[in-house]
């Protein structure tokens, strides 16, 4: 309805395979980024900021991380949280001991740490697929985390196991720990995002993109074109993991400001794998949607009945929540498999053929 | 204009642009997934090299060069480069079959022949020996030709390169050749189809086809930034006008779709801000965005006909700048983007500036239409033997049932007999080889001949109601111009073709054709099951749905004094669709009308007699060139006439 | 894409195997089959089902090792082959039950082909800076051309999935062809096609062939079509060579005629 | 050094030293075992009919255990409760087929694992909001003293647990063997296509594998809860059966049960006599890196089928 794509055509390859290549959703999307820099630090108090886009934000790049594995290379995995605090740990040791090197390479070297992990990990998938395979990513949740608690170095023998991050600063505004204002929390991470989201994008329409996808469709032919399987996991675990273990470091730096094991437990990875689901298997926008889904389905139902006037007791509310929850996803499976991403594809498809019906 | 005025012929017009709009695209093709384009001075060494390459072979000034292909860049550069060299371009239709094309390129003694592809250079290699003047034939697609190793037979990219070193060496050539082109020489020979026996040439002068070109460019205000897509045949006179001519006039760049039959979505991509098309194509989008809607949600539906009807009431007004309320603008506003706008879209009208459409009459509805969209769509009337122009609607003041008033420059009159002439810079030089026809068409005094009948009405404007020879009349003696007729009928979405007989006869009779795509959709809508187009033909209600159309013509006709007593009495629907590759239709897909009244005789007699029915058997010929015979019992069935009264205008509108 | 001289459109050997013994647990799939492919010849393997035609084909890209027996390629041994190295080395295929990446578009599965022929580092593709962009483009004109040349133009974008079956197939040859391989094996390339999409794909078959210069080896147990297409044919039947030569050769062979024709028709 | 030391040497000294606490160990393992074993029954028998994935077979055995406990704290005598409580759970496989696998068929493994992490959310809410969260002692009267075997004590609960899941085992081998239900699940198993050629009715099946699953969750519940009581923690046993099903192969019924006592008791003896070394809580990880090892000898586990891939 929206689109007008008569005259918009393409004279190069360069235009025809950029990314959001038709005109309007290219003004949308930098509508957005600049909507989410600008407007949105400015109108948005710290509840809105604070509590509900920085949790997103940084689920969704965990959630790219997992989309990574397990959309595009195919490959299952229940490990996400165990990848995440890797990188937490990891960088609240650099930042603790390296801290002239600044937040941002603390959080990138706890993605590399994770990255290592990640490959160690998957090596087993060389020779196991699909369920076998979640049981190995299973163990580095369960050892990973074992050893973060158990190995007092991680935490810097801090006696309550759940030592505080320092404050850092980055270019000159403070970003991490308690007194850094929210806004420069929000706009640190969305920082991050963006930046990920983008290589993300990219990544995936290239050489290695289209590796991990043609493993994932058909391995046998994959290797006929000369597609190592050994690099292509790898690669895959290895990516994905940096981004699962960027995003827990953000987690601990921007958010809880702790580094604490509760926060990366196994729900933690349920609630990843969710989001991909959910937002959508191999999409990239997905992570981003099934993110925002995932988390503020539940404060959803959380406030839900004061909204209609019940007032339930909190714990049947809380059973409630789970309940409904659970009743959700696998509504939501039934009605669309292919998650919220299909569904936008679908609208915008209605959109561009408007007012035909197809 | 003054700086173009000592640009009086193609090669300097292409020279100027090469300087003055080097940078700015000239032509685009979509090739290989995108639109490669070519800016002028691109196309201009091209050419220039090209020109070269093709003098090396041993093209001469005054040789005719045959083009024979779909629109493709190489192919407009045959014919720059030909003219380069004083050699006469003859492009020629490529869905013709390999007898057609050997009439015409024997006619017109053509030296060379350039192709598109295997398939064209087979058709031309399998006549060449009954073209004894054909010397070199050059082919734009090398696929599947490696193999063939006539010695006559060029890939065009070693006669270009060819030409290069020509080029290399003697940098002066180039200008030398322009400079001695010549603005009254001829330019360009176009085969008229010819309704009536063979196709004859017409010779157009640079200055023919350039002042006209530019009258119009002048008159409608086209320029550098417009964009075209030349999708209809090249032998034909408005692409060479619209896609050749005024591209080079206007600067504007010329778009070549990737193949015929990716017209639609390439006028998609693209989206002309110029767009020319004849009235058949208006009529079947039309017929397939109604069809397309059928599907949609209620809703939907809903809102797309509300709107619409409120775009016929008040869209023309706005577009031609009356006055209307400010609440019905706001309603059309608010249509504008729910449906018009996304529509346009959809189509890939929504840049259009400029739409023309020509050639036989336009269905008023169909017509309205696209303009209550805010599509600026205008009638002109025109022929090869005018280069096109001799009359166009004036903006503003566009009504259906005209075809406006003469074009700059041009002189028009009604003869007695009511045949139309005219005279202008546009008229032709000569029929090709012959001046008998010739000198029948175009007097001395520079009036020449249309063959078709007509009248201004009362603010001027000029009315065709039919080709003049056509125009007889009934025993009664009242006049009938079956053309007339045959268009009311085919304005109906459901009807496709029309021939009206009457001539020395006792009253009016037709032969009815229905839209297969139309009708076949409306059948399956009310589940009706049909295997043909001959089965659906028979369905009885089919012919119901047929005499309603009948007798609404009737009742219309009725509201005409001059025509009212050629109402239809009997019609019948033909058991097969009219097809050019029979010779019913010509290739513009003009009725033969005289062939078809002898095919289908004992048809005629029986519409003529009191007979329920005929039978008759037909051959015809398929895509593949077999033959083959269908035959049938054609039924005939009587429809209502009404007597004269100018006040049922109303009901006829209807 | 190489040219060659149709005239002289074949050369010296280009692969071999040689006294090939190939057996799963015992069953014996294939007993000391030799024979060799010409350069820039079109050399079809047929016989009846079961009869070991593409254990022959997985033993030369290597997906089955043969417990005897070896495979030579432009001159060099392979003991055994495998498929990474088939793939480096030049040799591409096709599979009877298509196995395209069904979660991309024509587009994407073909410039999958070009996988061997890209280099960019993994930093080069996540900024799509350099090398990524540039490789991205260039291969995307190679692929058009293959796009061009299979007349696929109208589905560049239509995920494979979506396809019929006849266009599936065409694509799957073309991201074959992406490849720019010096041998092309086709596994039944007209499997389960009318007689339309046959002549079609014949075509296309004899025009790689000829505009490429690639050597093609394929499957089919449709005699009539091999017949016309082939320089020289293999008959296999339970395993083992029954004959080899030229198509008239072949057909005439009495074994052939009995084994064969005496099965399928 | 010492390190190492206590990895190599000490944990075997311990065990020659004193053979009858090792012993002890083993058997609180076993115990602790049959349970994994029960749940990983559980998981078998729907992916073997199925092919799904069932992550909820844990909050199953919670569920099944809550009913049950709850109907008797309402008041209900124990075989009446029992009674309600098998029909609650055959009702429950009923639901599942009818609202959820149905609509599911066909779609990729992936999703439908998804859709039984959505059940398990959704049964644990339903049984914490009817039955309340809070911990509740089961008794149903078993045998809870302990024999004396040597200097080796033996539970009678734990004898009796192993009698009971040992029989289950045998009642299911029966079942699939003898009922022409049973051989339609194992043609199931086989292949799906083949199945339905001689005319199985698939939700048929689903509806009867779900049923016993929730029948052996029900017997886990009260084994596991009578000892434990019955708690949260119940439904993460669930993971625990993961790599049971690794050692046992996903399709194995002895397998599940072998696998089972081998992680129990794995994973007890690692616990006490090389936690230590590590700071303890090993346990959590053991069962899966143990796991994680022996895939990389034997994939398909101990009794599952080879897996053999083909061009």
């Amino acid at each position: 309805m929206f689109y007008r794509e008569a005259g918009d055509f393409k004279t190069s390859y360069a235009a025809d395979q950029s990314i959001l290549s038709i005109k309007l959703d290219r003004y949308f999307v930098i509508g957005l980024i600049a909507f989410g820099v600008i407007v949105v630090p400015m109108i948005g108090n710290d509840y809105w900021l604070g509590s509900l886009l920085i949790p997103v934000l940084v689920l969704s790049i965990a959630a790219l991380g997992l989309n990574i594995l397990t959309g595009y290379a195919g490959q299952l995995s229940l490990g996400t949280g165990a990848f995440m605090a890797t990188g937490a740990y990891m960088a609240y040791k650099v930042a603790t001991n390296l801290a002239f090197l600044g937040a941002p390479v603390a959080i990138i070297i706890g993605g590399l740490s994770a990255a290592f992990a990640g490959v160690l990990f998957g090596l087993p998938s060389l020779r196991i697929k699909g369920f076998y395979l979640a049981v190995t990513t299973l163990a580095a949740q369960f050892f990973l985390l074992w050893l973060f608690t158990h190995v007092d170095w991680f935490v810097n023998y801090s006696i309550s196991g759940v030592p505080s991050i320092p404050p850092m600063e980055f270019f000159g505004v403070l970003i991490s720990g308690a007194e850094a204002t929210t806004e420069a929390r929000y706009l640190f991470v969305l920082g991050f995002a963006i930046i990920l989201g983008l290589a993300a994008r990219n990544l995936a329409r290239c050489k290695m993109g289209r590796g991990w996808m043609a493993i994932r469709d058909m391995d046998i032919a994959a290797e006929i074109i000369g597609i190592d399987p050994l690099k292509a996991k790898l690669s895959a675990f290895a990516i994905s993991s940096f981004y699962c273990g960027v995003a827990g470091a953000l987690w601990a730096f921007c958010f809880i400001n702790t580094v604490e094991p509760g926060a990366y437990d196994i729900n933690r990875s349920f609630q990843i794998l969710f989001m991909v689901i959910i937002g959508g298997l191999g999409s990239i926008l997905g992570s981003f949607l099934g993110a925002a889904f995932i988390v503020l389905l539940p404060i959803f139902l959380n406030n839900a009945p004061q909204w209609i006037g019940l007032n339930l007791t909190s714990d049947v509310i809380s059973h409630m929540e789970i309940m409904i929850f659970g009743a959700l996803i696998v509504f939501f499976l039934i009605v669309e498999p292919h998650g919220l991403a299909r569904l936008w594809q679908i609208a915008k498809e209605k959109l561009r053929r408007w007012p035909f019906p197809y | 204009m003054t700086e173009t005025n000592k640009l009086d012929t193609f090669p300097k017009l292409l020279r100027h642009n090469a300087e003055m709009r080097a940078k700015r695209p000239a032509i685009r093709e979509k090739d290989h997934g995108i639109w490669q384009s070519w800016t002028w001075a691109e196309v201009y060494e091209e050419v220039k090299a090209y020109a070269a390459g093709l003098d090396k072979l041993g093209l001469k000034a005054g040789d005719h060069i045959g083009i024979v292909g779909s629109n493709r860049p190489r192919l407009y550069w045959t014919m720059a480069a030909a003219q380069f060299l004083g050699a006469i371009p003859v492009p020629v239709y490529a869905d013709g079959v390999a007898e057609e094309l050997q009439y015409i390129l024997d006619n017109a003694e053509v030296t060379f022949v350039v192709t598109e592809d295997q398939e064209q250079t087979d058709k031309i290699l399998s006549v060449q020996e009954n073209v004894p003047t054909l010397k070199q034939i050059i082919f734009d697609d090398p696929r599947g030709l490696r193999d063939y190793d006539e010695d006559n037979l060029h890939d065009y990219v070693n006669v270009v390169d060819a030409g290069k070193q020509v080029v290399k060496k003697d940098l002066a050539w180039a200008d030398r050749m322009i400079d001695a082109t010549k603005a009254e020489k001829a330019s360009i020979m176009l085969y008229t189809s010819g309704t009536t026996g063979k196709p004859k040439g017409v010779v157009l002068s640079h200055n023919n086809i350039l002042i006209t070109a530019r009258n119009a460019v002048d008159l409608e205000g086209l320029n550098e930034t417009d964009e075209v897509l030349a999708y209809l045949p090249m032998a034909w006179v408005g692409d060479h006008i619209f896609s050749y001519a005024q591209s080079l006039v206007a600067g504007f760049c010329v778009s070549c779709p990737e193949s015929t039959d990716t017209v639609l979505n390439d006028l998609w991509e693209l989206g002309p801000t110029y767009y020319f098309a004849p009235p058949r194509i208006f009529e079947s989008t039309l017929t397939t965005v109604m069809i397309r809607m059928e599907d949609a949600s209620k809703i939907k539906r809903k809102m797309f006909h509300y709107f619409m009807d409120h775009a016929r009431k008040t869209g023309v007004d706005i577009l031609d700048g009356k006055s209307v309320g400010l609440l019905d603008r706001i309603k059309y506003a608010i249509g504008n983007t729910l449906v018009y706008a996304p529509l346009k879209n959809a189509l890939g009208l929504s840049r259009i500036r400029l739409g023309y459409t020509a050639g036989e009459a336009i269905g008023p509805e169909i017509f309205e239409f696209y303009r209550s969209l805010g599509i600026n769509l205008k009638q002109l009337y025109g022929m090869t033997e005018a280069s096109v122009f001799v009359a166009i609607q004036p903006n503003g003041e566009i009504k259906a049932d005209t075809v406006g008033v003469p074009a700059p420059d041009v002189e028009v009159k009604v003869e007695d007999n009511g045949e139309i002439m005219y005279r202008g810079p546009g008229t032709f030089m000569e029929y090709y080889k012959n001046p008998e026809s010739t000198a029948e068409t175009k007097q001395a005094d520079g009036w020449v001949h249309t063959g078709d009948a007509g009248f201004f009405d009362e603010d001027g404007h000029i009315k065709i109601i039919d080709r003049a020879k056509d125009v007889g009349k009934l025993n009664d003696g009242t006049m009938m111009a079956p053309k007339y007729i045959e268009n009311k009928l085919k304005f109906f979405p459901n009807i496709k073709e029309a021939v009206a007989f009457g001539h020395d006869r006792d009253y009016c009779a037709a032969f009815i054709n229905f839209d297969l795509e139309a009708v076949g959709n409306w059948a399956e809508r009310n589940n009706i099951a049909y295997a043909s187009y001959q089965e659906l033909a028979a369905h009885p209600e089919v012919y119901k749905i047929m005499k309603e159309h009948v007798e609404a013509v009737n009742r219309s006709l009725a509201t005409e004094e001059r025509v009212a007593g050629s109402q239809i009495k009997r019609f019948l629907v033909l058991h097969k669709a009219l097809d050019a590759d029979d010779g019913e239709l010509t290739r513009t897909s003009k009725v033969r009308r005289k062939f078809v009244a002898e095919r289908y005789e004992p048809l005629i007699d029986a519409l003529y007699s009191d007979k329920t029915s005929c039978h008759i058997e037909t051959e015809v010929t398929y895509e593949d060139g077999r033959k083959g015979s269908i035959s049938a019992d054609v039924q005939i069935m009587d429809a209502d006439t009404f007597p004269f009264n100018a006040t049922a205008m109303a009901a006829a509108a209807e | 894409m190489t040219e060659t001289n149709t005239n002289s459109r074949i050369g010296e050997e280009l692969l071999s195997v040689n006294n090939i013994d190939l057996s799963f647990g015992g069953v014996k799939a294939l007993t000391d089959i030799s024979f060799n492919i010409n350069k820039g010849e079109i050399r079809s393997i047929i016989g009846p089902n079961g009869a070991g035609k593409s254990s022959m084909l997985n033993v030369i890209n290597g997906f089955y090792q043969p417990q005897v027996g070896h495979v030579r390629f432009k001159g060099k041994d392979y003991t055994p082959m495998r498929p990474a190295l088939a793939a480096k080395s030049g040799i591409a295929r096709t599979f009877q039950n298509i196995a395209l990446f069904k979660g991309m578009s024509t587009l994407d599965n073909i410039m999958t082909g070009r996988y061997l022929k890209m280099h960019s580092s993994f930093i080069e593709q996540a900024l799509y800076i350099g090398r990524a962009k540039r490789e991205e483009l260039e291969h995307r004109e190679k692929v058009e051309e293959i796009i061009d040349f299979l007349e696929i133009e109208a589905i560049r974008k239509t995920p494979v999935g979506r396809l019929p079956y006849g266009l599936q197939k065409r694509v799957e040859l073309a991201r074959a062809l992406a490849m720019e391989p010096e041998l092309l094996l086709l596994d039944e390339p007209m499997a389960g096609m009318n007689l339309e999409e046959k002549e079609d794909m014949s075509r296309y078959i004899i025009d790689v062939n000829e505009q490429f210069g690639t050597t093609i080896a394929l499957i089919e147990h449709d005699m009539g079509v091999v017949m016309d297409l082939s320089d020289r044919v293999v008959v296999l039947d339970y395993g083992r060579k029954l004959a080899d030569g030229s198509p008239d050769e072949v057909s005439s062979n009495q074994d052939v005629i009995d084994a064969y024709l005496g099965v399928s028709h | 050094m010492e390190f190492l030391y206590s990895i190599f040497v000490t944990p075997f000294v311990e065990m020659w030293t004193a053979p009858e606490f090792l012993a002890e160990v083993v058997l609180g393992g076993l115990m602790s075992g049959i349970m994994y074993s029960l749940v990983a029954l559980g998981f078998v028998l729907i992916f073997k009919a199925s092919g799904v994935f069932n992550f909820a077979q844990g909050v199953m055995v919670l569920f099944a255990a809550l009913n049950f406990v709850g109907l008797i704290d309402a008041g209900l005598p124990i075989v009446v409760a029992l009674i309600a409580t098998i029909l609650i759970m055959v009702a429950l496989a009923f639901a599942i087929e009818r609202v959820v696998l149905r609509n599911l068929v066909n779609q990729e493994h992936i999703i439908l694992f998804m859709a039984t992490i959505g059940i398990a959310y959704f049964l644990e809410g339903l049984g914490e909001m009817i039955w309340g969260g809070d911990v509740r002692p089961l008794n149903i009267g078993l045998p809870d003293d302990v024999w004396f075997v040597g200097d080796i004590l033996i539970q009678q609960s734990e004898v009796f647990a192993a009698a009971v899941a040992g029989s289950l085992v045998i009642a299911l081998s029966l079942f699939f063997q003898y009922t022409r239900t049973g051989r339609a699940l194992r043609a199931v198993a086989d292949d799906h296509q083949a199945a339905l050629s001689v005319g199985i009715p698939l939700n048929h099946i689903w509806i009867v594998v779900w049923a016993v699953a929730g029948l052996v969750a029900l017997v886990a519940g009260i084994m596991w809860g009578s000892k434990f009581w019955v708690q949260f923690s119940l439904s993460t046993i669930a993971l625990k059966a993961l790599p049971v099903l690794i050692l046992g192969g996903f399709t194995s019924i002895p397998g599940a049960i072998i696998g089972g006592l081998i992680i129990g008791a794995g994973e007890k003896v690692a616990e006490v006599f090389w936690g230590a070394a590590y700071g303890g809580a090993i346990e959590e990880w053991f069962a899966y890196v143990l796991a994680l090892i022996f895939l990389f000898f034997r994939p398909q586990g101990l009794f599952g089928e080879k897996i053999i891939e083909r061009v």
